[in-house]
């Protein structure tokens, strides 16, 4: 906690525009300790990925900053607040949305109800026409059951949910997951937008093509730490080696 | 006169709205274990014992503090409900990640803590509640004698029911209570407070709980024992219904009190047994109930 | 002559409260091949294995097996003619270890499931087998552990076991490498590529460099209808294809899974 | 290779385990021949008949993973047939008017399963209790039941018309076998292929339906054995007390034998037989204190505690224990 | 001479469930009492007692009392509400030889086919409460009932019982209805009372059912339209528990009654020092008896079970309880029984002052007579 605290006084006197900032982050599930000293740090506008092979420790990762897997130690510096001591739904009022790699979307809501349901955690959000827009199947089955849309019109809707709150750091867990090249293109352009509204995005991907294009920088996940940060302009030159990396 | 199936049209009405009258109850208990069932996942095995305590809350509250009928039908639900809330506060809450039949044994532990208590305070004779004057004499509808009473029950009981769909059907806090009941990790973290809304649902539940005792005070004798058999009727209504809906409890609840009525006139032997028999033959035809949404 | 087509559907359709997921398909798999069913999300993929295993009771239409209908089986009746489904979310037996998971299915053919006076030691000359199957999806190392405790990838791979398990004629694979990293994919194809031998196999997959490696047949759903059929070559370059579902990137996708 | 896969050290643990187990079981054996010895046998012979009764309700929550609300209903099924049939057929011998008891439950059971199988969790809780209610009500209005007076002075009689039960030592030996005999049934049910996938439907229903399994079938089957050993239970136990009564097939009973399983060990094999000792000595304790009154709240309490903070019961506590310090 | 060290007594009755008011812990006082009223000892050893409670389940009384009579080889077993109970135990004690006596329970049964040498059957049973209260009511001109039948053995027996009376003295059974067991809402079954238009709505049910029956009569003024109710299986606690404002005017035979004369109050007072609530018939009774046997114990000089019943069948019972008690050969304590009617909260002049006397039935016609009995102990 100490060094927590620490951690939280440095951040004051950096430069403000950092918007995530995670020391030492240590994750359980009860007994398995899934993250070992995760450290990232994320600027204010920027798109970072979270590439690893499966069980690496990525989606965990993301958890950890919502505060939603067992326990955590270390250091989650968000916009300047530490949270590693703040409930669950605390969290996402410092402007922080969530998209998880299950989805989650709510049986008993129809996809419009599941659309309106992410309280508003800042003014500057999409409103649902722009959203309709970009998403015409959601539009065509808005009033359907949630659970009912097939798997990549959930993946869609989950997306689309939270873009609406106008949260400021948005954290994408697999979202082209089981999703159709004409959908993940349009994602492309959808997270494209979003950096030019200045948002700040945390992306984990197995879709290494789709995420290149888009990213500022890499981090490499292997047993849960990151073993490698590339940035855009290295990639080229590292390609091979983060080929192997990811066992691709 | 008239005669249906050997029954005079008259008594034939009076029964069907006596029925109704009963139904009311169930719809209001019912609806309650729907409510409470929907964010928590529990069937709240202490809602007869809650239901109990609203009516003995009524009865002491009008003979040591002096508050009468009115009042209480709109304090005891308070005060009841908030006793609920705290209990899931302090108890319900540590189980609320278990898997939910611990739940339904956690509450029957507690009903039976609060029945055999009071056992032991009051006896189980129990004691009666005056109608308020206001309520006194009846109503002659032509058919039957109608004790203003028990009209006055079936209004505020369907007034209720109404009320409670409304909000959860139709409102954004509905719109919580539902996304809240499937994955409340989810929901927390998109900002909303899950925990207080779990708190508060309960205790709304407990308070539908604990209004229905206060209506049915100056009805039956209020014992202890008021409750325990009575829910498990309502557990049969609610096996027909199906939880699926809010409405479906409410109308289920109405309904089979109409069914059991009927039953009263035409083979009274089997009144205490025909809603069961009921929910055999829908499990039958229809598993999930009839307005059940899950298979 | 329907019996070349181990599988037929005729006129099927699906139908949720007027919304239709499944339209008209009639789908003709042929013995012994890899058969794959793309097609946008929502396309009714899913669905119609649904309907082949009789998960949901379709609208309309009927299912052949060997020309013979089995459009008012059960679900597990189907299993037992041979169909083994997998599902889009795997599906294990979490507090079971690895080879417990294997032998439930192997168990079955015993047909001593119903004994419950039997000791479970007349399971265990089961244990080889099931270990075998294991090793085959590269789960060797796994046997004893406790299938909650597994990686996301490790356990589709367990299912692929498990469905083996039971020998099916027909393996219907929904969307086997999903959510999967790269190795696992290729080890899984190549799995797939080995069982398919001596059996027919309908997958849905979106991972198109899968589908172009596996697959002798494709069916392409859109909108619960059949849009082509063909094999990769000529469904691909089916422009209304191309429009529906690969978009412009098509190749591009296939490098980068490649 | 193939030897060594087919015995994996997890497996070689199981046979260990198995040979703990297999010790322990005779060393109780010993302990409950000798008890009537100590302890007062007709107190012994409540025991084992809840003991069994637990156990029979167990199979089905521990193993199974349905809650039944409902096993009263058996429980009293048993009792009453044996009871009628005893007291009004002079000639039948003990074992023959608990096996007919026995059958009963069975048929019972039967017509439950069908009813209830089909629905889970608590949905199959309730509809349980509500089942149990109705029979209840059968048996307060049935004119054989003898209502609320219930079935009094069923005779004991000659265990194969040859060895009186009326002394209570022969009459403990015989509900000893009785234990044994349904104890044993269940523990081998649970090890058994049966077993097997009755976990793995418990574990993923679609999944096993998938591998062809009719798992309504199966829990079928093990909601009849269940409800077959608890009119076992039953029957024995009217037959020890020469009566049958309304207490039986009250749904407190039902709750009740949820507790003694809760607080032994849901899932675990001897856990139930703890419970209900532990709860059968405390009744008959406290009923004699002068807190008797508060039985029923103190149940409560008891329940609530072991929901909260005790939920794997004495035995499982101890089996962790074990676990912990042998691994 | 005296078994062993002790005379041991044990009070077994329903102790938290529906007949906690009737016996319960204040029937246990009572019995204190009667333990210290004679000095603790008898013979020079003294007395113990005992208590558990039944919870109204036959299983558990009888075993309890198993035990008591195996272990600590207790000698006399008082109270028992539940028919059910008292049957089972008298089982158990014809077997193990001990005696009990029986106060609470109203089976008629209980000295009748149950009866045994082991049991003694105080306060009342069914019969005189259906013949006394239904007589007095054909007397006073209610001569047609609609029955309000609990639809079990206990129920059909009284309706049996009543409608014998009733047109043996030129009344008529109008109509009824069985209903189930237990019922909480009557409103129905009141609704089909009126309609049948009888003088008298006779409650052939017990506890709780009277009880509601009672409450839901008064909310549909089935009294206001010239109907009268008549209780047959109804006690002190319950018309304490409904008020008078439901019960006022109801005819119910009692076999005693705290407020019936001097001595009653004298000893209903001193009760009423220890337990807060004036003392039921039941309560009072378990007094009566346990002192009749601790005299009976002194005076035989021994607690041989055979020996002190015999001797209490010699002396007749005549205490503030009992008037010209006797206990029969079945045995049936037989003693006057009265008729009563509910005062109304005019006449009420406290809390529990309930009932006034109406007129008194001779004991020996209040029972049923030996003539009809089934007991084995009797030569008919
Ligand atoms: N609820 C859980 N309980 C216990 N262990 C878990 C849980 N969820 C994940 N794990 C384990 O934590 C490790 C990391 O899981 P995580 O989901 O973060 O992997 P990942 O990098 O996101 O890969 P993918 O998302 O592709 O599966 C894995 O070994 C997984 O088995
Ligand atoms: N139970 C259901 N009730 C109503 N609609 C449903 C149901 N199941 C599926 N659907 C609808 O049917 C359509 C097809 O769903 P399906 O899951 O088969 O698509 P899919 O091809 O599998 O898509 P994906 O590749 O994303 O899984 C979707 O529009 C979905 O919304
Ligand atoms: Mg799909
Ligand atoms: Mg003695």
């Amino acid at each position: 906690m100490s060094q927590a605290a620490q951690t939280l006084g440095e951040t004051q006197d950096r430069d403000g525009a950092e918007m995530l900032r995670i020391s030492d982050l240590h994750a359980f599930y009860g007994e398995s300790h899934i993250l070992h000293g995760v450290d990232i740090d994320v600027r204010r506008g920027e798109l970072v990925t979270l590439l690893g092979r499966n069980g690496a420790g990525r989606s965990t990762t993301l958890k950890a900053i919502m505060n939603m897997v067992g326990r955590r130690t270390g250091s989650i510096v968000i916009n300047g607040n530490e949270t590693l001591a703040m409930k669950p739904h605390r969290i996402p009022r410092l402007g922080v949305g969530y998209c998880p790699e299950e989805r989650g979307i709510f049986a008993s809501l129809d996809v419009e109800e599941n659309l309106l349901l992410p309280p508003t955690v800042r003014s500057g959000g999409m409103d649902l026409d722009e959203i309709y827009t970009m998403f015409p199947n959601l539009y065509e089955r808005r009033r359907s059951q949630g659970t009912r849309l097939s798997g990549g019109e959930q993946q869609m809707l989950a997306m689309a949910r939270i873009l609406r709150t106008g949260a400021r750091l948005l954290l994408l867990d697999e979202i082209t997951e089981g999703l159709a090249p004409v959908i993940v293109q349009a994602l492309g352009e959808v997270l494209i937008k979003l950096k030019e509204r200045g948002m700040t995005i945390v992306l984990v991907e197995q879709n290494f093509r789709f995420a290149a294009p888009l990213a500022d920088r890499h981090f490499v996940m292997e047993h849960g730490r990151i073993i490698e940060e590339i940035s855009a302009a290295e990639l080229p030159a590292r390609r091979e080696h983060l080929n192997t990396l990811l066992g691709v | 006169m008239t005669m249906i199936f050997g029954v005079p049209l008259a008594v034939f009405m009076g029964q069907l709205m006596l029925g109704l009258i009963n139904g009311a109850f169930y719809a209001l208990l019912s609806l309650g274990l729907a409510v409470i069932f929907g964010l928590l996942k529990i069937i709240n095995f202490a809602h007869g014992a809650q239901y109990m305590l609203g009516a003995f809350a009524a009865m002491l509250a009008l003979e040591y503090l002096g508050i009468n009928y009115w009042a209480a039908l709109l304090l005891v639900p308070l005060v009841v409900g908030t006793f609920g809330a705290v209990l899931e506060r302090l108890i319900l809450r540590r189980i609320a990640h278990l898997d939910h039949l611990y739940g339904l044994l956690l509450t029957y532990g507690l009903a039976l803590i609060f029945e055999g208590t009071l056992i032991n305070i009051f006896g189980v004779s129990g004691s009666s509640y005056p109608t308020p004057e206001a309520l006194q004499g009846g109503l002659n509808l032509g058919f039957m004698f109608l004790p203003t009473y028990r009209a006055w029950v079936l209004v505020a009981a369907l007034v209720v029911c109404g009320g409670t769909w409304f909000i959860i059907e139709r409102t954004r806090l509905g719109a919580y209570l539902r996304a809240g009941t499937e994955n409340p990790a989810l929901m927390q973290a998109f900002g909303v407070n899950v925990p207080q809304l779990i708190t508060l649902t309960y205790g709304f539940g407990v308070a539908l709980a604990a209004f229905a005792g206060v209506l049915a005070a100056p009805l039956y004798p209020v014992s202890p024992t008021m409750g325990s058999s009575l829910l498990i009727v309502v557990f049969a209504v609610v096996v027909i219904g199906g939880m699926g809906s809010i409405l479906g409890a409410i109308l289920t609840g109405l309904a089979m009190g109409l069914i059991e009525g009927l039953t009263k006139v035409y083979y009274p032997e089997a009144a205490n047994t025909v809603i069961f028999l009921v929910m055999i033959l829908v499990l039958l035809l229809r598993p999930s109930g009839l307005f059940g949404k899950e298979a | 002559m329907t019996q070349e087509f181990i599988l037929e559907t005729r006129g099927l359709t699906k139908e949720f409260r007027g919304f239709t997921a499944v339209d008209d398909v009639n789908l003709r798999v042929r013995e012994g091949h890899i058969h794959a069913l793309i097609g946008p999300n929502g396309a009714g993929k899913t669905t119609v294995f649904n309907l082949l295993t009789k998960f949901l009771p379709p609208t309309r239409g009927e299912i052949l097996y060997r020309g013979k209908p089995i459009t008012n089986m059960r679900a597990n009746e189907i299993a037992r003619l041979g169909l083994v489904r997998s599902f889009q979310i795997s599906a294990v037996f979490a507090h079971m270890t690895a080879m417990e998971n294997v032998r439930v299915a192997l168990q079955r053919r015993l047909g001593t499931s119903f004994h419950f006076w039997k000791s479970e030691k007349s399971l265990e000359h089961l244990n080889e087998r099931a270990i075998e199957l294991l090793d085959e999806v590269g789960l060797k190392e796994y046997a004893d552990v406790l299938t909650v405790e597994m990686p996301y990838g490790r356990k589709r791979a367990l299912e692929v076991a498990t469905t083996l398990a039971l020998d099916p004629t027909v393996m219907l694979l929904d969307e086997p490498t999903q959510g999967m990293g790269a190795e696992d994919v290729d080890r899984i194809v190549e799995l797939i590529r080995r069982v398919a031998k001596g059996r027919t196999v309908l997958m849905v997959e979106h991972n198109l460099s899968v589908v172009s490696r596996l697959c002798d047949r494709i069916t392409v759903l859109a909108r619960g209808s059949v849009l082509a059929e063909g094999d990769y070559q000529s469904v691909s370059r089916d422009p209304r294809v191309r429009e529906a579902y690969m978009g412009s990137d098509a190749d591009t996708q296939e490098e980068a899974s490649a | 290779m193939a030897t060594t896969h087919s015995l994996t050290p997890a497996m070689q643990r199981q046979r260990s385990a198995r040979m703990r187990r297999n010790m322990l079981y005779l060393v109780l054996l010993g302990l409950a021949l000798l008890a009537p010895l100590a302890i007062y046998p007709v107190f012994l012979m409540k025991v084992l008949c809840f003991a069994l009764f637990a156990c029979a309700f167990n199979l089905l929550l521990g193993f199974a993973g349905l809650l039944s609300f409902g096993h009263a209903a058996f429980l009293a099924t048993g009792g009453y047939f044996t009871g009628i049939m005893l007291s009004s057929y002079p000639g039948l011998t003990p074992e023959a008017g608990i096996l007919i008891g026995t059958l009963a439950a069975v048929v019972l059971g039967t017509f439950f399963g069908v009813l209830s199988i089909r629905r889970q969790g608590i949905y199959f809780a309730m509809v349980t209790l509500a089942l149990a209610q109705m029979v209840y009500f059968f048996f307060i209005q049935a004119p054989f039941t003898g209502g609320e007076d219930g079935l009094h002075g069923v005779p004991r009689g000659e265990l194969f018309g040859l060895i009186s039960l009326s002394d209570n030592l022969p009459m403990y030996y015989f509900v000893l076998t009785i234990f044994v005999i349904g104890f044993a049934i269940i523990q081998r049910t649970v090890h058994s292929p049966f077993g097997q996938v009755l976990k793995a439907i418990r574990e993923n229903e679609p999944r096993a339906v998938s591998l062809g399994y009719n798992v309504d079938a199966y829990k079928l089957v093990a909601f009849v054995i269940s409800a077959g050993l608890a009119g076992l239970a039953g029957s024995t136990k009217t037959v020890v007390f020469q009566l049958a009564s309304l207490t039986d097939a009250h749904w407190h009973m039902s709750g009740e034998v949820i507790l003694m399983t809760l607080l032994g060990g849901v899932g675990t094999l001897f856990g139930p037989v703890v419970g209900a000792g532990l709860v059968v000595s405390l009744q008959t304790q406290l009923a004699q204190s002068p807190i008797g009154n508060w039985v029923s709240v103190i149940l409560g309490a008891i329940f609530v505690i072991c929901v909260l903070s005790f939920r794997s019961g004495i035995v499982g506590e101890i089996q962790k224990m074990v676990r912990k310090n042998f691994k | 001479q005296m078994s062993d060290d002790a005379v041991r007594i044990g009070y077994l009755a329903d102790m938290s469930g529906t007949y906690r008011d009737l016996a319960g812990p204040g029937g246990l006082e009572a019995l204190k009492m009667a333990v210290e009223d004679i000095g603790g000892e008898v013979n020079g050893v003294p007395i113990e007692v005992f208590s558990a409670d039944d919870r109204n389940s036959a299983d558990v009384g009888a075993n309890t009392v198993r035990g008591w009579v195996d272990q600590e080889n207790v000698d006399l077993v008082a109270g028992m509400v539940a028919s059910s109970v008292s049957i089972a135990v008298s089982k158990v004690l014809e077997e193990a030889g001990s005696l009990a006596i029986i106060s609470g329970s109203a089976a008629s049964s209980i000295t009748n086919e149950h009866c045994t040498p082991n049991h003694l059957h105080w306060v009342y049973d069914t019969y005189p409460l259906a013949n006394g209260t239904a007589k007095a009511v054909v007397d006073q001109g209610g001569d047609t009932w609609f029955m309000l039948t609990a639809d079990y053995a206990f129920g059909h027996a009284l309706e049996a019982d009543v409608s014998e009376v009733v047109e043996a003295n030129g009344g008529e059974i109008v109509g009824g209805v069985r209903h189930p067991f237990p019922t909480s809402d009557f409103s129905s079954y009141i609704l089909q009372a009126q309609g049948s238009g009888a003088d008298i709505v006779g409650l052939a049910n017990a506890g709780s059912d009277t009880v509601n029956a009672i409450k839901t009569a008064s909310q549909f003024g089935l009294t206001q339209t010239g109907q009268q109710l008549a209780g047959l299986l109804i006690f002190l606690n319950d018309v304490h528990a409904m008020g008078l404002e439901a019960t006022q005017g109801l005819l119910l035979t009692t076999g005693w009654y705290w407020d019936m004369d001097e001595a009653s109050r004298e000893w209903s007072e001193r009760y009423f020092e220890r337990v807060g609530r004036m003392p039921t018939m039941v309560q009072a009774g378990v007094y009566s008896s346990t002192m009749h046997y601790l005299n009976a114990v002194e005076a035989a000089g021994t607690d041989e079970s055979q020996a002190v019943r015999a001797q209490m069948a010699e002396t007749p019972v005549e205490d503030f309880f009992a008037r010209n008690g006797r206990i029969r050969e079945d045995g049936r304590m037989v003693h006057d029984m009265y008729l009563a009617e509910v005062k109304s909260p005019e006449e009420s002049t406290g809390e529990w002052d309930l009932y006034e006397i109406k007129s008194t039935i001779p004991a020996e016609e209040a029972y049923r007579p030996l003539a009809e009995s089934q007991c084995k102990l009797v030569q008919n």
